[in-house]
Order: structure tokens, then C-alpha cells, then sequence
């Protein structure tokens, strides 16, 4: 069979959960899927141009634009996992132990803490965009938010060097956790849940696309295999990503 | 300290024979090496031409020749994904996320350093070599070849200096290749994927694994030449 | 007139006896090189004739170099009916078959960074002569120019007279019809004179 | 087609005098030329002395010298980042994600092409014209100066290839000036921000200002320099 | 003794009467220079004397040139007691004091891709002479080898001989001790080899 081509955000392939579940799916489907881990925007630019054909990613709003203007089709929810806010250990806005997001990026404000922005439309970005706009403030309202324009790796090395607070998914955390100087302060809030979905690229506008592969691609994601894959993955015994493809 | 313990640990995998590390070092040099050796000969022969020819419009080339080293690798990887992929020009071949589509963007990128280079060591040599091949009865091929060979030190440092740039670029192989694991990651890929991870010194180990092999390419390069840069 | 400032332009006898006009190798007319405003060069008619030895004479910048240049087409002029041994040529597009047929060496000579053998061998190669032949026609030239002491120094390390007679060697092996010798005598001792007496016969 | 469109739209800004835009340019420029001048007469000098001294090791330096041509630059960027990292040596200064180490990173990355270039125009002149300046009575200083403007084609390439590098790198830059918006965010950084975001259009965009602008500069040294690069 | 290969080394007499050990300027013993195994140049015992002109001469290859370079230190050789002017010198460091004090011409002279006055100035002003000095100075060497119509035209494209002349112009602005002339009269012509007579006196 021909090679599936999956692109997909770095947190799915850094973290390691691709590691375990691709192998799981090559050998029970006898299709080798070819990894090519960018940002959530690339990612979808990739599909709609039909250079891969499928495409995992988190930016609910996006996704849903991309099967809007047809890109994509039979967009299925696979899992989520959850974003943090994490800061410096000294904690000089007092969130330690909160819940609210929203409250949270209150208080980094009001204390004129650092706060560095992944800055790059990426789905945590745009999650974070949205707890501003909540809170009904700009955020760079505050002169120690620093837009970074980088990956979640990056921008958690940054904090740490400037003892700032940001905005993170647990998964990519846990993975640097050794690497950096902060802790997760806030963590719970509903709103903090991280949604990844997963979708083939439209055969209609590119006949030739591997439109089989993707399709058993998703099928064996959303299975009860799959889910269960996905549940088992762990790191350091934690379990990072909870699976909830709807049967 | 970590640095050191982790270059070491790189070392010894690369002479240890690991598989996976040498086929990162394997891909690196394939699409390198063939890089270059397709681009120079072409370039080679513009740079040269610029250098003894004259017609209109020559000085405009050469200094925007000289200002495409400025031409990031990035932009040069994404025009040429935008021929590449399935919706551009090219998309028909199937280039995308392929060596081969690695290997023409090193070449682009390649060029602009060969061309100057070589031009710019041309123009040194003493106008006296030309002259001599011509009036000895050389055609335009061998009196080429003839001052090639007179400026040889110059076409190296444009060989050294090309091989460098391309063996160590990372946007355009990130851009069209993928940093697909076993198929389309090479040396500056993996490095670039060990820093998002934040695993830095795995990063420099393999930074320092590159340069023992640009030392050996190098060395062997400026062996296979003969001589050595020797001052006069 | 003076030797030093004197540039001699020689031509081989041909073999056979031919009539006055077929003895003519290089003619031209109204013979003109200026670089801007300057005119460096004006010759109104040139003749040279198979056999025999024109020596360029005239002060320094006179323009003796740069005639000679022309000649070899090194240098662009302007020309009416350049014909070189009966055969119209336009010097702009000097064939490799008239430039085999002569002998250039210039002022104060180039050596490739070769040895001396290659040096010498090099218009030979050039001209495809086979390999057997070659040999036999650099060993030759090697002891005519007596330069069987240097075969194995580097050509850079040679000194100026004994650069000029490794380039004489490299014109001779090429046994041309027409040698343009630039100040051929200036760097050479008393055997270095004789040899370029031998070739050009003056 | 998107891409003219696109770029047309960016030199618009450009010559709009687009706030944002003209920031990330002046980033651009400040910090690269600002390297290239404080690492430029250090790496001459020492190109120059390479080529016109005989010392022991000097061919191996030679060789490492063209060798670190490969050393990517993002591993430039990684061990800059250890030097000035909290925990670092050089921790104290504080000079991480500034737009000063940033410069200090396109200076290490200038040095081995200004001195490796430098060395081959130098060792490419005439040895007559150090000569004549040394029994002319020049001492060392002058004696250098004056090969150096003999050799001055040389001088310039090495400088325009300097130039090209550092303001098109992205992984030095990114590494330890962080790509913070309006602070550390150049030309390149910026470009391969807009790639993240799947803005590829933007981003060539953005790289065909960076050309423009290195277009400008380069019109501009060679026309300093003077009459320009001729054949001989 | 044969011109074309004879290199001359001149001194200028020196102003009032000493006795004959203050005239010499130049004084050392075994002057030797090898590279590799072989020697190119084995020097007894030399002296050079104020006001006084020397001819060297010999075939090609002799070690004419080496010798003149060795002098203007321009190539090693070990030597055992180098006198210079009375001083002792290390032949290997030169002094440039003592460069000023001699005027070498190299066989076939380079000119500094620069202006004709800037050629000519050049030593004087690496010597730090005055401006309005160094202008008259310039001058004098300009109308004293004639180059007074050369002034505009770029220096490489001067002719062979009228390098020469500005080369000899550069080394006569600096009036120096001792000359040390590379075949000088090779390239000129009648009134260039008057100018070389006037600077050494032969
Ligand atoms: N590196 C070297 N290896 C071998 N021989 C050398 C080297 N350098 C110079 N020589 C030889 O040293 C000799 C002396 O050269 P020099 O230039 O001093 O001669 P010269 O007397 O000036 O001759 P000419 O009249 O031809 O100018 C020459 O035969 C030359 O080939
Ligand atoms: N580009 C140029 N611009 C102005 N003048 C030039 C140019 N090129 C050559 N000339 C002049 O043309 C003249 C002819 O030079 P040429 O070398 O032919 O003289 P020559 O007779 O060989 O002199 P010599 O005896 O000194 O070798 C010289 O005066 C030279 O300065
Ligand atoms: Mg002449
Ligand atoms: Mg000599």
C-alpha cells in the first residue's frame, strides 16, 4: 500500500505519542505513515495544498474553517489533553493552586509579571488570545509580555530564563519538565481543555491523495484500538492525552 | 560537564557505527556532496564566464549574484515548495518531501556562493594565464580549464564554502524535505528538531559530529587537490 | 638604435620557392587601436614577409607591445584586410588555426604553475599532437633552451631569464610560422642570446 | 497570482514606511552591519597574517577555518545560549533573548568567512606588491593596508558574503534573540515565523525585501568601494 | 660582460671626506642561501662601498636577483656579521629605518593599483615626510623621468618601460643610500637608460 503522509503539531510527535501509536497502526494495517511534525498553521496549509493526506492537529476554530472551505473532510475529535499555566517558582503574581485561567492572566496584569506568548497563531495561542479577550484586556496592555513567535518548546525555556509565566500543554511540559526552572500553577479550569481533531484531505480536490489510507487512518484513531492506544500512552507514568473520539 | 559527556557520547555512536545516526550522517553527505557536485560544474563555468567576458548588464548580475547569499534558505525552500507541491507547476513529479527535492534546493542555494566565488578568484588571476593558453592555441575549453587550475585555491575556498552552507542549512530541507525520520532527516534537520526539545546538548553533539565530518570532506578535498594553501 | 627598447617580429623561410606575393604572411591596412581619446596605435600598411626578421623599434609606450598584441589577438584594433597567409581573418575572431601558426611571447613571460615539462607540452597538447610525438618534441625543445638542469623546479622558483627561455622552449616546440617576441633578449645572458639568434636568425 | 500579489503588498509597506515592517528591518540591519563592522577588521587582520605568515599549524587552522563553514548556525546559536543562559558563565550580563547577543552570534558566524576569504585574496595578489611596500618602507601596518587594497575584490566579497549569512541566519538568532516581537524579531526570524503559521506567501515576501535591502547595501559598499567590479 | 644580465648595485657618494672605512656601506661575510639541498647563493665575503657603482653579472640562474633581494631583505639567507652603514643588522628583522636608506627596483616593477603620484608618493609618505614636501619632492621625480604626460593614465596600463620609469622615479623620490637595481635598463629605451645613467653614474 502507499505511504500515508500525516502532518501534524510538534506536542503529538515531541512528546512521543506518535512514537507509540503509529507502530501499533503500521502493523495492523500494513501502511507506513510518513511524519511531518510542524506548527497547527503550516500543518493545515500542507493539507489544503494536498501535499499530505491527513492532518492531526488542535485549533478547534481552524479545523473547522479547513472543512468549511473544503479542504478537508470527516473531521473526527480524537483526544485532548489539557493546557497549564506555569510560571517561576518565586510566583511573584500569587497564582499558585488557582483554577481560573481567566483570573490567572489577571493577575500576571496586574502584577506587570513577565509573560511570554507563543505569538504564532498556533492553537495555544489562540487559546490564550481567547482568556485575554475574556478578561477584556489587550495583552500588551503589560509591558512584560514578550511575543515570542516560537514553538512550545522554545517559549518554555524562555519563561524559564526570564522567570516568566506562560501558557502550555501538559504534554510538552512534562516532556521539558527537566530542562526548565517552573512549575504548573494553574491547572483544572474547563476552559484549559485542549482538543485535538483529526481530518483527511478532500479527494474531491486532489483525486490521487492517499484518501484510503487516511480514511483507515482516522477509523483505526477513533477506534476502540486506537483509543485505547492512546490511553496507555504514558510518560513517566502519567498519562498525557485522554482519549474522546465519540463511538 | 554535559557538553563534553554528550559530544563523546555523539562520537562514539557515529564510530560505534550507529544505524540511525549514520543514516542521518548518510542522508547529510548523499544529498550534499550531490548537490554540489551537479551545481558546480554549471557554476563553475558562469562564474568564470562573468569573470572574462563582457557585455552589458554583467556588473548587475554579478552584484545580485552577490546579494543572493543574503536570499534566506528558508524563502528559497519555500518558493521551491511552491512549485513543488501537488498544487505548483511540478507538482506532477512528486518531488515533495523527497531527497531529491532536498538535493535541487541545496543546489539553488549552492549557485549564487560558486558563481561569486569563482568569478571573484577569475578576476585575481593574473590576466597573463588567459593570454598564454590562448596564444599557446588552447581552445575556450582548455583555456578555461587552464585558469580554473592557475586559481584553484579560489575554486576550493568556493567549493569549501558551498559545501558548508548547503551541508548545514536547515530551512529550505526543513521546507522541502520534511525532517521525515529515516527518510528526508539529515544532520542540520536533526539538530534543528533536537533544539525544539530543548535537548541542546544532543544539538551542539551533533553540531560537533557535522564538523568532524566537514573536517574529513574537507581535508580529503584539499588532499585530493594536491598542494595544499600554501602562502607564496 | 636601441636594443633594449626593441622588439623583434621574425618569420620562418617557407620551403620551396614561391613568388614575391606568396611570401606575404601577414598584411593589413590602416592597422588602429585607441583606448578613449588616445590612439596608441596607427599603422597605415603592414606587410611581413615569410622569411624574414622586422625589428619594432621606438621609445618607451611607442606602442610596439600593443602591435604585437594585435597581431596576436590578444589586443582588439580596428583593420581593413587583416590577411593572414592568404587567408582573410577578422581579429576579432582570431581562429585557433592562425594562432598554432604563431609564436607569442610575451614581455616578460607567464609560466604555468605545472612543471616544465607540461609547460612546454602544453600548446602541443593543445594542438593534439600524439603523446610519442610530443615527448620527442619537448625533450628536444628542453635541450635546445639547455634547460635540462631545471626540469624539476618549480616554475615559479625559476629566475627571469630562465622563465624566458622556458617560454621561448614552449613557442619553439610549436615550431610557428610568425614568432612575436616581446623584448625577447632583455632578461637573457649570453647562451639565452644565442638561442633567440637561432630561432629568429638575428 | 498570490505570491506577486503578496510581495507587492510587502514593498508597498515597505516603502509606506510600515511601522512594524521598518522595526523588523532596522533590527535587521543594525544588528548585522553593527557585526560585520566589530568582527571585520579583527577577522582581516587575522585572514591577512594566515596568508602572509608561516608558523606551525597554520595549514590545519586553514582547513578547520573552511571546516566551520559547516558548523550550522542554530549550534552556534546553542552554545551562545549555554555561554549566556541564567546558569551559564556568563549568566551575570544577562544578555540573553537582547538583541546585543544576537550580534555577538552573527559575529562568530561572520568570522571564519571574513578570515577564510581574506586569506585567499591575500595569498591570491602578486607577491610583488608586499614586496614593494615593504622596501618602499612601509611598515607592517601600512604594508597590509596597501595588499589589502590591492586585493580589495577580494576584500569586498568576503564582506558581502559575511553579509549575506548574517542577515539571512535564523537559527543564531532565533536560538538566543528569541524572536520577541518588536524587540529581537528580524528579517529572518520574522520569515520563518510566517512559515510556522502556514503564511508561506508572507514569508517570500518578506525574503524578497530582505534581498532588496541587501541589494541596497551592496549597491551601496560597491559603489564606496568605487569604480567596481571590472574584468581585467 | 654582457648588459642584458647585469644587475647593478650603486651608492651614492656621501657628502664630505672620510677615510676609506667610513665609506663602506654595506659589509658582511658568508652570505649563503639554500632551499632545500641546493645553494643558490654563496657570498664569501662583501663589501660595498660608498660612491661607488657595482655590476653584477652572470649567467641566468646566477643569483643575481637573490643577492639584490637578500640585501633589500626580502629573502632570508644566514650571513655572519651584516653591516649596514656601520650598524649591525639582523638580516631576518630588517630594521625599516635602514629599508628607507635603500631604493630596490624589482626586475619587472609592480605598480600600486593607485595613481601615479600615489605610486611615487608612497614611500614618502610611509616615511611621514610633509605634505607640501612630499608634493614638491613627487614632483621633481615626475619631471626628472619624464612621465609628466603619464599623470592620468591608470597605472596598469602603462607599457613596460613606463613601469619601469615610474618605478625608478618611486625609489629616486626617497633619495636613498644605496640603489639596488634588478636589470633596470631591460625595459627602457635611449633617454630611460640616460635617467638610470644620472641616478648611478653608469
Ligand atoms: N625554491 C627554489 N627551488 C629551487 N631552485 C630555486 C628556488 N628559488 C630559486 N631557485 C634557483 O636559484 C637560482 C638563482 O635565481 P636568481 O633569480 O637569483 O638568478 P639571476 O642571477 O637573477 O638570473 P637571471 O639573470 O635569469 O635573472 C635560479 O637558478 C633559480 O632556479
Ligand atoms: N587603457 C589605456 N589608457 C591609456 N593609455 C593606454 C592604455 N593602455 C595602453 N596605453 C598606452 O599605450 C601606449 C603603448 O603601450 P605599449 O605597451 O604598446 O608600448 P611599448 O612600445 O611596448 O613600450 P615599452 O618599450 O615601454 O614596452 C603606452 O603609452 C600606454 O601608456
Ligand atoms: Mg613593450
Ligand atoms: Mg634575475
Amino acid at each position: 500500500a502507499r505511504d500515508l503522509r500525516l502532518a501534524t503539531t510538534t506536542s503529538t510527535d515531541n512528546s512521543g505519542l506518535l512514537g507509540y501509536l503509529l507502530p501499533r497502526f503500521e502493523a495492523a494495517h500494513g501502511i507506513k505513515v510518513i511524519v511531518i511534525s510542524v506548527g497547527t498553521g503550516k500543518a493545515l496549509k500542507l493539507g489544503e495544498n494536498g501535499d499530505v493526506d491527513v492532518v492531526l492537529v488542535h485549533s478547534r476554530p481552524d479545523e473547522d474553517r479547513f472543512i468549511e472551505q473544503e479542504h478537508g473532510v470527516n473531521r473526527r475529535d480524537v483526544m485532548y489533553n489539557d493546557f497549564v499555566i506555569v510560571g517561576p517558582l518565586v510566583d511573584p503574581a500569587a497564582l499558585r493552586g488557582g483554577r481560573d485561567a481567566v483570573k490567572a492572566f489577571g493577575k500576571i496584569m496586574d502584577a506587570r509579571s513577565v509573560f511570554v506568548s507563543r505569538g504564532d497563531d498556533s492553537g495555544t495561542h489562540k487559546m490564550e488570545l481567547r482568556y485575554w479577550s475574556e478578561l477584556g484586556k489587550q495583552p500588551t496592555g503589560n509591558s512584560g509580555y514578550r511575543s515570542a513567535g516560537r514553538g512550545m518548546g522554545e517559549v518554555l525555556l524562555m519563561a524559564s530564563e526570564l522567570s516568566a509565566y506562560a501558557l502550555t500543554d501538559r504534554a510538552t511540559f512534562y516532556a521539558m519538565k527537566d530542562k526548565v526552572d517552573l512549575e504548573i500553577l494553574v491547572q483544572g479550569d474547563p476552559r484549559l481543555f485542549n482538543p485535538y481533531g483529526v481530518m483527511a484531505v478532500n479527494p474531491a480536490k486532489y483525486p490521487d491523495i492517499n484518501f484510503d489510507a487516511a480514511m483507515r487512518f482516522i477509523d483505526w484513531l477513533t477506534s476502540s484500538q486506537g483509543q485505547q492506544a492512546i490511553s496507555e500512552f504514558k510518560v513517566d507514568g502519567k498519562q498525557l492525552f485522554f482519549p474522546n473520539a465519540a463511538p | 560537564m554535559e557538553l563534553i559527556e554528550t559530544t563523546r557520547q555523539a562520537l562514539r555512536l557515529l564510530f560505534a557505527g550507529d544505524a540511525e545516526l549514520w543514516r542521518i550522517v548518510w542522508v547529510s553527505l548523499k544529498i550534499s556532496v550531490g548537490a554540489l557536485l551537479l551545481m558546480s560544474p554549471v557554476a563553475i563555468a558562469v562564474g568564470y564566464l562573468l569573470a572574462t567576458q563582457r557585455f552589458p548588464g554583467r556588473r548587475i548580475i554579478v552584484v545580485v549574484t552577490q546579494a543572493l547569499f543574503a536570499f534566506p534558505t528558508v524563502v528559497v525552500g519555500l518558493l521551491l515548495y511552491m512549485l513543488l507541491s501537488r498544487q505548483g507547476p511540478l507538482g506532477s513529479l512528486h518531488l515533495l518531501f523527497t531527497q531529491t527535492a532536498m538535493m535541487i534546493g541545496q543546489m539553488l542555494i549552492a549557485a549564487p556562493i560558486l558563481v561569486a566565488f569563482t568569478l571573484s578568484a577569475v578576476q585575481g588571476a593574473d590576466a597573463r594565464v588567459r593570454e598564454t593558453a590562448i596564444v599557446l592555441g588552447a581552445g575556450r575549453w582548455r583555456t578555461a580549464l587552464t585558469v580554473l587550475t592557475e586559481v584553484r585555491f579560489g575554486v576550493m575556498a568556493a567549493l569549501f564554502n558551498g559545501f558548508g552552507r548547503v551541508i548545514s542549512e536547515v530551512g529550505c530541507a526543513l521546507m522541502v524535505g520534511g525532517n521525515i525520520a529515516g527518510m528526508t532527516r539529515n544532520m542540520p534537520t536533526a539538530i534543528a528538531l533536537e533544539t525544539t526539545k530543548g535537548e541542546f546538548a544532543q544539538g551542539v553533539a551533533l553540531g560537533i559530529v557535522l564538523m568532524v565530518l566537514a573536517l574529513g570532506v574537507n581535508f580529503a578535498m584539499s588532499w585530493a587537490q594536491g598542494a595544499g594553501a600554501q602562502p607564496q | 638604435m636601441n636594443m633594449a627598447s626593441t622588439v623583434p617580429v621574425a618569420l620562418r623561410d617557407g620551403a620551396g620557392d614561391r613568388d614575391a606575393h606568396d611570401r606575404v604572411v601577414v598584411s593589413c591596412h590602416g592597422l588602429k587601436r585607441s583606448i578613449g581619446a588616445q590612439v596608441i596605435l596607427d599603422v597605415n600598411r603592414l606587410r611581413l614577409a615569410r622569411g624574414r626578421i622586422y625589428l619594432l623599434s621606438g621609445p618607451n609606450g611607442a606602442g610596439k607591445t600593443t602591435l604585437l598584441r594585435v597581431l596576436a589577438g590578444l589586443d582588439r584594433a580596428s583593420c581593413a584586410a587583416f590577411q593572414f597567409d592568404g587567408e582573410a581573418i577578422d581579429l576579432a575572431q582570431y581562429p585557433q588555426s592562425v594562432r598554432r601558426r604563431i609564436g607569442f611571447v610575451h614581455h616578460h613571460p607567464l609560466l604555468f604553475s605545472t612543471s616544465l615539462h607540461a609547460n612546454i607540452g602544453y600548446g602541443l597538447k593543445a594542438a593534439g599532437v600524439a603523446r610519442a610525438e610530443a615527448k620527442r618534441r619537448i625533450a628536444d625543445a628542453i635541450e635546445w633552451a639547455g634547460l635540462g638542469g631545471l626540469v624539476d623546479r618549480p616554475s615559479r622558483a625559476l629566475s627571469a631569464g630562465e622563465k624566458q627561455r622556458v617560454a621561448l622552449a614552449r613557442a619553439h616546440a610549436l615550431d610557428p610560422v610568425l614568432y612575436l617576441l616581446d623584448e625577447p633578449k632583455a632578461n637573457l645572458d649570453e647562451r639565452g642570446r644565442e638561442m633567440v639568434t637561432s630561432l629568429i636568425g638575428c
